[in-house]
């Protein structure tokens, strides 16, 4: 838990407050989403597609509308036919009429898990058994199941109406191709002494957070709809129903619950139309929530991809050149992150010649969401990793290549403008002080690896209210659904500026009509954008809480000002004692009522965030399993507000990196039909097999947030699969270019090392 | 629908009867029927602990047992760790330690470490690891939870009580 | 004049030149200057009045979040880019 | 899940009228950490679960020198795991009932009912056929005993007809200088059902092996008794050579398959490197008794 932090003018930020919302979770009270339940209610169940392609040719609804208890089944000829265009949506963007087709399948399956009807009954156990007695007739279509199978000539084709417009008008799987150049890649490939070409495969990873997706839908008799539900973003839950739904927004409320994790994968809806859809047809509250299995098969994870990376450098550990060809799946759907995978793969390095050419490819396997920094891990696991090999190649320490080669203020980004003050450097001289990687590591099959991440971190709009209370406190809402302790620090932002003690502040999450529009948790932006705008908010409230001092001294509020929550004339005068904020409370009603401090921004000034990773390992080299023995991250946080939930970003993001480097995939038959279901195969680290992580927090202050905020919540991610592959090649000296790094994938390249070696020293003999 | 039976049992001290059919299991039964949401439901197959709760002491996924079952059981859930206002010091260091996140796997993680606590007063980094292997969290890399129970033990060593014998 | 950098797949629009001296106060004023050099080019860039969803635009290292409506200034530089989720445009 | 019967009865005899009233319509319920899952999944539709933890025969855990081990087929792993007359006397067999699944599942888990659900991975099973266990069966024609190598047939089918209960298994009493081991791989260190699991019994006469015995989890249809392996042991010394032979043995004789847990090739080069280890294992545990 070592920090850098220095705590300069601040009083409450970079403290380690108690989160209000601690006490609710702790003791079982707190409310997720599947927690709610209302008189009447009604339970939903999806029935879901046992096929990876197949055109739907019939279904037949009514002897599962006879089954007692069942009060209704929807099927995609209960919902209208949504806008095809493409609309931003957090970190993604989405189609609302591939959406629409997404959440009912119409004259296709995609996936196996495709959602196909879904039904009410007074029992989840009857909906359950009703969905056995629906009839659906296929004609089944050979799947495409990975980018090179969906690429090649004659693949199977998912989406008729997706046309190729680079290579005349043809049906294609490329529902993009996205390129980014500079200078003269050939010519920087003939500067250079080393060269390192390789491919790689990453595989199909989920976020994994422990709450399934659920959603409670209300249909009242007047046409407005309420919506129950754990996300990310409720007024995107909200614009995105009304689209799926063909009603206007202003038709729906959407409630956002407390959410258990989402990592991305809440930032898109499922089930919230269908309780809507079920709901108005039966009258009654309806709640539907997925199990595992429907998580795995038919949410949104990350893409696996294909990537080749080539680079060069000079002797003296110059990177001159880069090559990159990146193909990702996108999922049944257009938009995997493969645009953001092309723009985040060489951004820590300043390269003068470089291509990239990335293309999304629809496959037949669930429609990819945002996973913590969409499209950065897998591609930073190739790039990081030939930046290794460059390093050794010229005998340089990786770290000093990358402090060599790294960006700083004024280097250009890949796609053009340049960086405003970063901190990459600083994060790898972060760990090259560290006493983890100043500590020697000795002992058969170890190795140390290191790696860096980069992420863009995003702006966006947000809404703050700030109510200053009768009683001198004061309640912040906001419309930021709270993943990972958010609130605590809209309330230590809200106590910092209007001097209260943070106990003094209660931080809310309001609901669509309660709080004005505000964009999805994610991106990183929640402290950043919303911060922003709770700090805008409590400086508006600051603002009239010094007026209303000058009312009661009869004075210019310019004369008034307002530290450490008390008010007081900037020079003394007889009889207008400073007043406490609190005392200044019982005068509100007399000086002009109430006092609410308000703001929104669409922010500017995102701060880009980079984290440099340092793990060591020990290889079993007879099975090829891999232990962490240390890790280690150091990440430019800008100005961490509450350090302890900081380091938690840092932390579980290590975790999540760890788990999809070392044994998260989806494991897909010949026939397209997910294997892994639950969490007992797809394979999340559990406690024992992580080693506590280190954090080392870097502040280079954010210059376009006045607090200095950059966002944290999502590059520590990026760094953990090419840190393990780097350290991996140091234990037992196989470049891994798969993830996972599963233990018979790292057997397998283990005796093909030792079989190559043993065929050597045989012919040198 | 089969035939729903009395189960008669004690949750969280207090003497509980409810109705259930046999194919509801516990968690539905404390969730559904009971309103105990404190227990929360990952994957119902017994690979994510967050639904544990303490069946005669011991840990359980209370996804994997029958409500039918608890018949004559004395069952512990999140909802009964605290001492009405006073928290476990389970609780209380966790809040301190900022142990959880989202705080879904939150409950019953601290189900599974006061059965840890309860047996072995003194754990290990090891040990505490060992007993919440069931328990999956995604957001914090188990980090801050290891330290709060290693704390938590400290704390209950040099006097700190639980509230109630859990 | 601005200056507007042309992204890679749109040079065949710009006899593949990159960086193109442009006229306008903000974004779309500078697309149709764009659009009024080179001929078509617009169509990429623009949706009705807007930037295409699948567009984003930095105006001197700054991701705008005023889309077509984003100021620009005499001496900025102003790159176009894929909006970070990217996905298909119709 | 669909909708069933509940019984609890609280003797054999009890149990074995409802298990032969309902014939193949009945299962047993002991822990239910499998049962459970497979009646949400639709694997397994019984309309009567006949919940067998409240039989005496079947919670009991008796253990003598002289006639061995009596362990009820209810017996939860934990109480076997914290048994110190299990771990001294049969470490290997506690170890395995001490690392199938999470402890939330070994609270409630049994080793009966490990062996019963007939997986071919399940952990238990390899240690017990290591230790030469018979599994004891109540029925509708009164009892018999069937050696535990023999007891799972098929990947979720076992030897028990309808009617039938797992009562017990009985395992001999170690002989002197005798110990055993299992070791499991995993990719995980917890929570993984096993890529590969061998079980081992060694007998020690002086620096010899007098017996051992091995058993495989995860390699074929079904748990094996490797007894080429077991057998090339005898009379040797557990050297370098005796191990790699009993190795490679043991790896011919496994049969196993491709899927999400590892592939058949790295299925066949384990379980030759878990038997080595099992092995050094039981032996160095042997020397000290």
């Amino acid at each position: 838990m070592e920090a850098t932090t220095s705590n300069g003018k601040f009083k409450v930020i970079g403290t380690r407050p108690i989160r209000h919302d601690g006490i609710d979770k702790v003791i079982g009270r707190a409310k997720y989403g599947a927690d709610y339940a209302f008189p009447g209610m009604l339970f939903g169940k999806v029935l879901r597609s046992p096929h990876a392609h197949a055109r739907i040719k019939s279904i037949k609804t009514d002897k599962a509308l006879k089954l007692p208890g069942v009060k209704a089944v929807v099927t995609a000829a209960d919902l209208p036919e949504a806008a095809n265009r493409l609309e931003q949506a957090g970190e993604m963007a989405i189609n609302p009429h591939y959406l629409s087709m997404n959440i009912l399948a119409r004259d296709k399956v995609l996936y196996d898990g495709h959602a196909i009807a879904a039904v009410a009954a007074t029992s989840p156990h009857i909906a359950e058994e009703a969905l056995k007695l629906i009839e659906v007739d296929y004609e089944v279509l050979e799947p495409a199941m990975t980018v090179d199978a969906a690429m090649k000539p004659g693949a199977p084709i998912l989406l008729p109406d997706l046309r190729n417009r680079e290579e005349g008008d043809k049906q294609t799987n490329v529902a993009q191709h996205y390129q980014f150049k500079r200078g003269d890649v050939e010519a920087g490939f003939r500067a250079a002494d080393y060269v390192v070409e390789r491919e790689f495969n990453t595989a199909m990873v989920h976020q994994g957070y422990i709450e399934p997706h659920n959603a409670v839908g209300i249909y009242n008799a007047d046409g407005q709809a309420t919506i129950y539900c754990s996300t990310q973003g409720a007024f995107d839950v909200r614009s995105l129903s009304a689209q799926v739904l063909g009603v206007p927004v202003g038709k729906i409320k959407v409630v956002p619950a407390e959410i258990g994790g989402g990592f991305g994968g809440k930032t898109t809806i499922y089930l919230e139309p269908l309780s809507v859809l079920l709901s108005k047809k039966t009258g009654h509250p309806v709640k539907l929530v997925m199990t595992r299995s429907e998580v795995l098969r038919a949410s949104g994870p990350t893409s696996g991809s294909k990537i080749k990376v080539k680079m060069g450098a000079t002797r003296d550990g110059k990177i001159v050149a880069a090559q990159v060809w990146m193909a990702y799946e996108a999922g049944a759907f257009p938009g995997s992150p493969v645009g953001a995978g092309a723009m985040t793969i060489l951004a820590p390095y300043t390269i003068e010649n470089l291509q990239i050419d990335a293309y999304d490819v629809v496959v037949n396997r669930p429609k990819t969401a945002a996973y913590r920094a969409p499209g950065a891990s897998n591609a930073a696991m190739a790039s990081e990793t030939v930046i290794d090999e460059l390093a050794e190649k010229c005998g340089i320490d990786p770290l000093d290549l990358r402090i060599q080669n790294g960006v700083k203020e004024g280097s250009p980004q890949v796609v053009g403008p340049p960086f405003r003050r970063i901190g990459f450097i600083e994060t790898c001289e972060a760990i090259k002080n560290s006493d983890h990687y100043k500590s020697p590591l000795s002992g058969p099959y170890r190795g140390r690896g290191v790696a860096s991440g980069f992420w863009f971190n995003a702006g966006m709009q947000s809404s703050a209210t700030v109510n200053i209370h009768t009683d001198g406190t004061a309640s912040v809402v906001t419309g930021s659904p709270d993943i990972g302790g958010s609130r605590a620090s809209m309330a230590m932002i809200t106590a910092e500026v209007l001097g209260l003690p943070v106990t003094d502040v209660r931080p809310l999450v309001a609901d669509t009509d309660s709080i004005g529009h505000t964009d999805v948790t994610g991106g990183s932006r929640v402290t950043f954008a919303t911060g922003m705008a709770v700090y805008e908010a409590a400086q508006d409230a600051a603002r009239q809480l010094r007026e209303r001092a000058a009312k009661v001294w009869e004075v210019k509020p310019e004369d008034v000002e307002l530290h450490d929550g008390v008010l007081s004339l900037k020079e003394k005068a007889e009889g207008k004692a400073p007043m406490t904020i609190k005392e200044m409370a019982t005068k509100l009603a007399r000086t002009g009522g109430p006092i609410i401090g308000r703001a929104s921004v669409n922010a500017r000034g995102v701060g880009p965030a980079f984290a440099t990773t340092c793990v060591d390992v020990e290889v079993d080299p007879d099975t090829g399993k891999v232990q962490i023995l240390r890790c280690t991250i150091a990440q430019d946080v800008g100005k961490a507000i509450h350090p302890s939930y900081v380091e938690g970003q840092m932390q579980g993001g290590t975790a999540q990196g760890i788990g999809w480097g070392l044994n998260e995939e989806y494991f897909y038959d010949q026939k397209g039909i997910l294997r892994n279901t639950g969490l007992l195969d797809y394979r999340m680290p559990t406690c024992l097999d992580l080693p506590l992580i280190e954090t080392i927090l870097v502040e280079v202050p954010n210059p376009g947030h006045p607090l200095g905020v950059r966002g944290v919540g999502e590059v520590s991610i990026v760094p953990p699969p090419a840190a393990l592959a780097n350290a991996i090649y140091r234990a037992v000296g196989v470049r891994m270019t798969e993830t996972p790094m599963s233990p018979p994938r790292l057997l397998k390249a283990i005796l093909k090392k030792r079989a190559a070696e043993e065929t050597q020293s045989a012919a040198a003999d | 629908m089969s035939k729903k039976t009395l189960v008669e049992t004690t949750i969280n001290g207090e003497a509980v009867e409810f109705l259930c059919e046999p194919r509801q299991s516990l968690l539905e039964c404390l969730r559904d029927v009971l309103e105990l949401t404190g227990s929360k439901e990952g994957c119902l197959t017994g690979d994510c602990g967050a639904c544990s709760v303490l069946v005669d002491g011991r840990a359980v996924c209370s996804c994997l047992m029958l409500g039918v079952e608890a018949q004559g059981k004395n069952i512990r859930t999140v909802e009964g760790l605290a001492d009405g206002t006073a928290l476990h010091p389970l609780q209380q260091k966790f809040l301190e330690h900022a142990s959880l996140q989202c705080g879904i796997c939150t409950p019953g993680i601290l189900v599974s470490a006061t059965a840890l606590l309860n047996r072995n007063p003194d754990p290990t980094e090891q040990e505490v690891r060992y007993a919440l292997a069931g328990n999956l969290c995604r957001c914090t890399g188990y980090d801050k939870i290891v330290r709060a129970v290693l704390d938590a033990a400290k704390a209950m060593k040099s006097g700190a009580r639980p509230n109630r014998a859990a | 004049m601005a200056i507007a950098v042309i992204p890679a797949l749109l040079r065949k629009f710009t006899d593949g030149k990159e960086r193109i001296t442009a006229r306008g106060r903000n974004v779309r004023e500078l697309i149709a200057d764009l659009d009024r050099q080179f001929p078509g080019i617009a169509q990429h860039l623009l949706e009705g009045d807007d930037l295409k969803p699948s567009v984003a635009v930095s105006v001197d290292g700054e991701i705008g979040p005023g889309g077509a409506m984003e100021p620009v200034g005499d001496e900025s530089e102003v790159h176009f880019l894929p909006a970070i989720g990217g996905g298909v445009e119709k | 899940m669909h909708a069933f019967n509940y019984e609890s009865p609280s003797t054999l005899a009890d149990a074995l009228k409802l298990m032969k009233a309902h014939g193949e319509k009945a299962r047993p319920l002991c822990g239910g950490t499998d049962l459970l899952i497979q009646m949400r999944a639709g694997v397994r539709q019984p309309e009567f679960v006949v919940d067998i933890k409240k039989i005496k025969e079947l919670r009991e855990l008796k253990f003598s020198a002289r006639a061995g081990l009596r362990l009820g087929a209810a017996v939860s792993c934990i109480d076997i795991a914290e048994n110190e007359e299990m771990r001294r006397n049969y470490p290997g067999l506690t170890e395995a009932a001490h690392l199938i699944g999470s402890l939330q599942i070994q609270n409630r888990a049994s080793v009966g009912g490990n062996l019963c659900n007939g997986s071919p991975a399940a952990d238990s099973t390899p240690a017990l056929i290591a230790l030469k266990a018979r599994a004891r069966i109540a029925g509708p024609r009164g009892e018999r005993e069937v050696p535990v190598e023999e007891f799972v047939v098929s990947p979720g089918r076992t030897v028990l007809k309808p009617g039938e209960l797992l009562v017990q298994l009985l395992i001999p009493a170690p002989a002197p200088h005798s110990s055993d081991a299992y070791l499991r791989f995993i990719p995980r260190n917890e929570m993984d059902i096993a890529v590969v699991g061998v079980g081992a019994s060694v007998t020690l006469d002086g620096d010899k092996v007098k017996a051992a015995r091995i058993g495989l989890g995860a390699v074929a249809a079904t748990p094996l008794f490797a007894q080429k392996a077991s057998e090339s042991l005898a009379g040797k010394k557990l050297d370098d050579a005796a191990l790699e032979t009993a190795a490679r043995l043991a790896s011919e004789a496994s049969s196993p398959i491709d899927d999400m847990r590892g592939t058949a090739e790295y299925r066949r080069h384990v379980t030759g490197v878990l038997t080595r280890r099992v092995l050094t294992i039981a032996a160095e545990r042997a020397r000290k008794r």
